[in-house]
């Protein structure tokens, strides 16, 4: 089986759906010619042509507003948004439009947009080429909100995607887009979206992650199941909204203990949401206080991005602290 | 007449011609739609006034707007309108028991009750739901148009919006992809001269709207909004003109808000009766009863009997619409998307074993 | 004292800041002549004139974008957006650059700029006149948000807010902008932004609310104190960023019992992040699991208002279920 | 030369006259400031191919843009910049150690290291600081330019943008409020030619972008953007209109991107070789020094000692500013607000506690 890094899996995803589908459209600031600035479209032109692979002028709410209009006609637009960062000049579209087409419509007109858009720190991209906006989609009802974080589940999951008849904002960890390759089918698959993956099996607490924070959990859960002895369970959420409850909930009433990292801001984050969940729903069988690691509570700084995002210490810290209570 | 100025009626009578191949039953049609308007402005805001629709919108002395293009465009045209466009759908035959249904937001309304009055939707006449965003519908029209020409059909996609919407973000990505892709789109700008209380001189630099165009690479054009047969003329010509592959037209419908912005607004706040009586006079429905009167194809009984015909139809459609109760409150939950998430599922589930709570709980007044 | 409503009491806020400070300036759509749809702005135009009481063109990105560069310029621009689901076409000014200009220049450049904007249901506004979409904006660093509850917190916030150094998100809880009077000093006075407000004092559980949703716990408390003999403590958080944790934590470590109430859509609401607070720092204090009451995770329906919204009895039977839980 | 195009030096070389009242002096500090600029990218992209920085931005080809209408402002007035466009503190005397420090992000840049470079911040020089978010800075300016006209003060703003920005949302809001409040502003539209790999042809669906001000009441104006002494003199013109109450101007200074986007971008894929050979012909450098030749104020030794005077100023404060370290991690927590919330302050304890956690640790690169 080929191995890819995520970024050729999305590549390779994006190739399998507009050959399976000619209504699959991707649109977006420099995909074309010079196939996306991260290279995740690239080919596409060449094969598919400049009526399917349209570079767009720089307005990301002229992008997905004219994504809106396709869907509405009957086509699957692919959008990119060249960093999450810049989805919020499109925020209108995507927040009071994109979500709320077909409940406004009475479900006369449907929107199956796929925005595709790398986000989180990693590359040193300052404070507007890293934010990991994931929350804000994940509080507006009639978005999917799904994020891989391993080169199978970015293919499939983007195939579920594109095939599905909602529109979903599908958000790529730039941090992790070349950083290791594994096992991509050449054939085509879907990952549904909606169950999270169980990355890794533990008794003694729960750590719910998910994008390139799964890869840093693993790095801290290896060292504390070194030093510690803890055996860590790692839940790789994939689909923020909706999220697998029963998943989260069933791992959380095995452990007992309940950890959860994310890049964005602590505070409002969507680790807020796990954690509220599990203290509405699960609260009789927590051992210790639900602790969160997230981004800072500041913007994202460049020379010092190191301080402000979850590092494989800070959460082994934190797996310490939620151990350590009696 | 400039050439960027279309009118056809003149002011005050004149050009006997039938224009554009337009036949007496065309110009009779006309005439029947904007008084179809006409009355169902009269009739929603009474059953506004007496408290039994909550919020309504009128276009009283913008009916030649909508009848104008709507005659011009073929049915399997698409439409993305603003708020104030439901002549629209009213002239394309839409059932008017679903437009009263939706002044009502009861559950027999396409949109089931989940938009404010004047935010209709018929998939069944491409006209397309729209939000209360001002201008956001724009771009989804050149989308739409987009879509069209990637698929070689012969459609036209078409989109109306105010000269407050000329203002918005999304007057600004639609022009420019128009004039970037040349898609099959028409621009209705119905400038009426107002946002709700700013006047068009203080929304933007320039007077005539239209010009707004040239900075695209777009073409544009002022249209008499008050003259019907020019609104039809003009947008039949752009409507061939984008058929033919041609791109994009801006057409500025140049006419005057007559009535309040909305049931909620007070214009004498903001501007003075004077202005509004000057344009009054300059009434579309006047104005194409004289023109028929000089082709001698108006007589008083026709319009009497008009008019009897459309509020026949509204009192019945009303007195319909009214019977049929609220959505059932577990609609609220559906069209979210696709298929219902286990969590709304629960929500649901949580109101449904408890049905406590679910009595109306309003304080405030909608102010606009 | 006078008695005003709570719109009488922020116009009276306005008033008093402009007749103070000569920096400051208000802007929007139909605030001049028109004095605001709602009429928080009524008799500014008259009292200041056009140069200080600006009708702008219909572009909130314009509005916000504009009063940044007053603030850059030593200005105190007060712009009203008319309702909060408006600020999306101007969240990329508000998130990307009100909220981060201090932060990204160094400190060299701050912008002082106060966003008035009406929000919530209860006036059959429907989908896009009736959000509350807070929890945006308490998940971007460098954003106060503020939302007062009474008359007399309205104008006192209002001040605080305007003569702050920082950008202040205000909004404003429409349903409950003339439903009431209460006494407010015509003096000017402030109430500091940060703490929270005890409004009820209780010992049994905690109700942590804000806007039009602390009457409505009011009701709710008063039926489960009439038919149950709970005494609820009702806190109004009055500053959703930063938050007055020691009140929070406070409250819960004496009732053992937490129950949020917010109308935003519920997942992510700003309600899970008290509830995560609260579950990471007094969880040996509950004797419940932490509920929310939210609105649906649906869009804001019109005729169904009343579905979506939380009710007094929503409200009561949630405090039921958390005092049954043994 | 039509009335809306400004052109000084004819591009073979010529008109001999000092034009607008400017010296010899003057002349040689424009060149001067363009030479500058034109080493400091020299020496940054060295810096960032060799490791030493991680990204930067270049502005080769447009000099002139810089000089020509940072000359013909004034200290006071306001600038606000997009990324390309650091040439104008350079010329208004900015330190270089400043600038240097701000490459490296270091402890001493005045943006603390928390922009990416490209993205400096100067109250003293009014150089205002940028987000990386296209066309959001223009707005800025207008706003600046309002609350001048509300102090009634003679100060100007300017600000500058690509032609790609003028796709962007705020591009419309701001020539909209220029045309309605007309503010003391001046639009400089940096046209280029190219936003990353999209060229102007596909940006929008005009060819000369100074036309764009028209749909807005806005004075515009085109400029060739290569010819420094054409953007001095237009700059000075409408900064004079703009200080005389007469409004806004847009001037699209038309030039080239002889250079990449930026160190991650790669033109090779997108254009041809020979466009950008054909450019490099129309260098804003050697424009000037024909110019100065034929003015007789030019030498091989003056301009051998202008080249070694920038390249020793550059090596003085690359070398100072290498030696200075990262900004202390805490630093990271200051600024949000003007006092650090309390929370904020116990997330700052929290790591102050551990202090592990804080190495390095990135797997990326930076795209564009
Ligand atoms: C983005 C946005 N801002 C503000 C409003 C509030 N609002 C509703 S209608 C309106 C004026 C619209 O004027 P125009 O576009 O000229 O349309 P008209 O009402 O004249 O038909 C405003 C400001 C809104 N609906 N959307
Ligand atoms: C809103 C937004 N979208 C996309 C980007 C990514 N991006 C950075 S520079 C650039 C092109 C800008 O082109 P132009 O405005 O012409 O300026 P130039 O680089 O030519 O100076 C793009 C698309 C961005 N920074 N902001
Ligand atoms: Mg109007
Ligand atoms: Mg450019």
């Amino acid at each position: 089986m080929p191995q890819k890094t995520l970024l050729q899996a999305i590549n390779d995803g994006l190739k399998t759906e507009m050959s399976r589908d000619d209504r699959v459209i991707v649109m977006g600031e420099d995909v074309g010619i010079n196939g996306g600035v991260f290279r995740a479209t690239d080919g596409l032109y060449d094969q598919f042509g400049p009526d399917r692979v349209m570079d767009t002028p720089l307005t990301e709410t002229g992008i997905v507003g004219a994504a809106i209009g396709m869907a509405v006609y009957g086509l699957k637009p692919v959008p990119e948004i060249q960093f999450a960062d810049y989805t919020y000049p499109a925020f209108d579209q995507i927040v009071s439009e994109l979500s709320m087409f077909r409940y406004r419509s009475g479900g006369e007109y449907a929107c199956p947009v796929v925005i595709r858009t790398p986000y989180g720190g990693g590359i040193r991209g300052g404070l507007y080429h890293s934010q990991s906006p994931e929350a804000y989609y994940t509080h507006t009802p009639g978005l999917k909100v799904v994020i891989p974080s391993t080169p199978y589940d970015a293919k499939g999951l983007l195939a579920a995607a594109i095939r599905g008849e909602d529109p979903v904002i599908f958000m790529e960890p730039k941090k992790i887009y070349r950083s290791f390759k594994a096992d991509v089918p050449e054939e085509d698959y879907e990952v549904p979206i909606g169950p999270a993956r169980i990355a890794r099996e533990g008794t003694d607490l729960s750590i719910f992650c998910y994008g390139a924070m799964v890869e840093l959990c693993e790095k801290a859960a290896d060292k504390a199941a070194e030093e510690d002895g803890v055996s860590a369970e790692i839940v790789d959420l994939r689909t923020l909204y909706p999220v697998d409850e029963e998943s989260v909930l069933n791992s959380v009433k095995k452990t007992g203990r309940a950890l959860i990292v994310y890049e964005a801001h602590k505070t409002c984050g969507y680790g807020a949401e796990i954690s509220a969940l599990i203290a509405e729903k699960a609260l009789e069988h927590l051992e210790a206080p639900i602790k969160r690691v997230g981004g800072l509570d500041t913007p994202f700084p460049y020379t010092l991005e190191y301080v402000y995002m979850p590092h494989p210490l800070r959460v082994y810290n934190a797996i310490c602290d939620v151990m350590a209570f009696e | 007449m400039s050439d960027n100025w279309v009118q056809v009626m003149e002011e005050g009578a004149a050009s006997y011609d039938l224009p554009a191949g337009l036949t007496e039953a065309d110009l009779k049609q006309m005439y029947e739609g904007m008084i179809m308007i006409r009355a169902y402005d009269e009739r929603a805001l009474k059953l506004q006034r007496s408290g039994r629709i909550g919020f309504c919108v009128t276009s009283f002395g913008e009916e030649a707007t909508q009848v104008g293009t709507a005659h011009a465009l073929r049915p399997d045209d698409w439409v993305f309108p603003a708020y104030r466009q439901y002549g629209v759908p009213l002239y394309r035959g839409a059932s008017m028991t679903k437009m009263a249904a939706h002044l009502f937001g009861n559950a027999d309304d396409s949109a089931k009750g989940r938009q404010m009055p004047a935010h209709y939707t018929f998939d069944e006449h491409r006209f397309v739901s729209a939000s209360s965003v001002i201008g956001s519908q724009i771009i989804h029209a050149v989308g739409c148009a987009m879509a069209i020409k990637y698929r070689k059909s012969d459609e036209v996609a078409v989109t109306y919006f105010g000269d407050g919407a000329s203002s918005a973000n999304d007057f600004h990505s639609s022009l420019n992809f128009a004039g970037v892709y040349k898609p099959p789109v028409l621009f209705f700008l119905v400038n009426n001269q107002y946002a709700i209380s700013l006047p068009v001189e203080k929304q933007t630099g320039i007077s005539e709207l239209y010009k707004k165009a040239e900075g695209y690479g777009v073409h544009g054009i002022r249209v008499d909004g008050n003259d019907v047969i020019a609104v039809y003329k003009a947008t039949r010509e752009a409507a061939q003109r984008a058929r033919d592959g041609k791109g994009a037209t801006l057409l500025e419908l140049f006419t005057y808000r007559v009535g309040a912005h909305s049931s909620s607004d007070d214009p004498t706040r903001y501007r003075e009766k004077d202005e509004t009586a000057e344009w009054k006079e300059k009434d579309p429905i006047e104005r194409m009863k004289r023109y028929l009167q000089q082709l001698n194809i108006w007589t008083e009984e026709y319009e009497a009997e008009v008019w009897e015909q459309c509020r026949t139809k509204l009192s019945v459609a009303i007195t319909k619409a009214e019977q049929i109760g609220d959505p059932p409150w577990e609609s609220a939950f559906e069209n979210v998307y696709a298929e219902m998430p286990s969590a709304l599922e629960a929500q649901k589930q949580e109101l449904l074993d408890r049905e406590s709570g679910l009595e109306l709980n309003n304080e405030g007044e909608f102010p606009l």
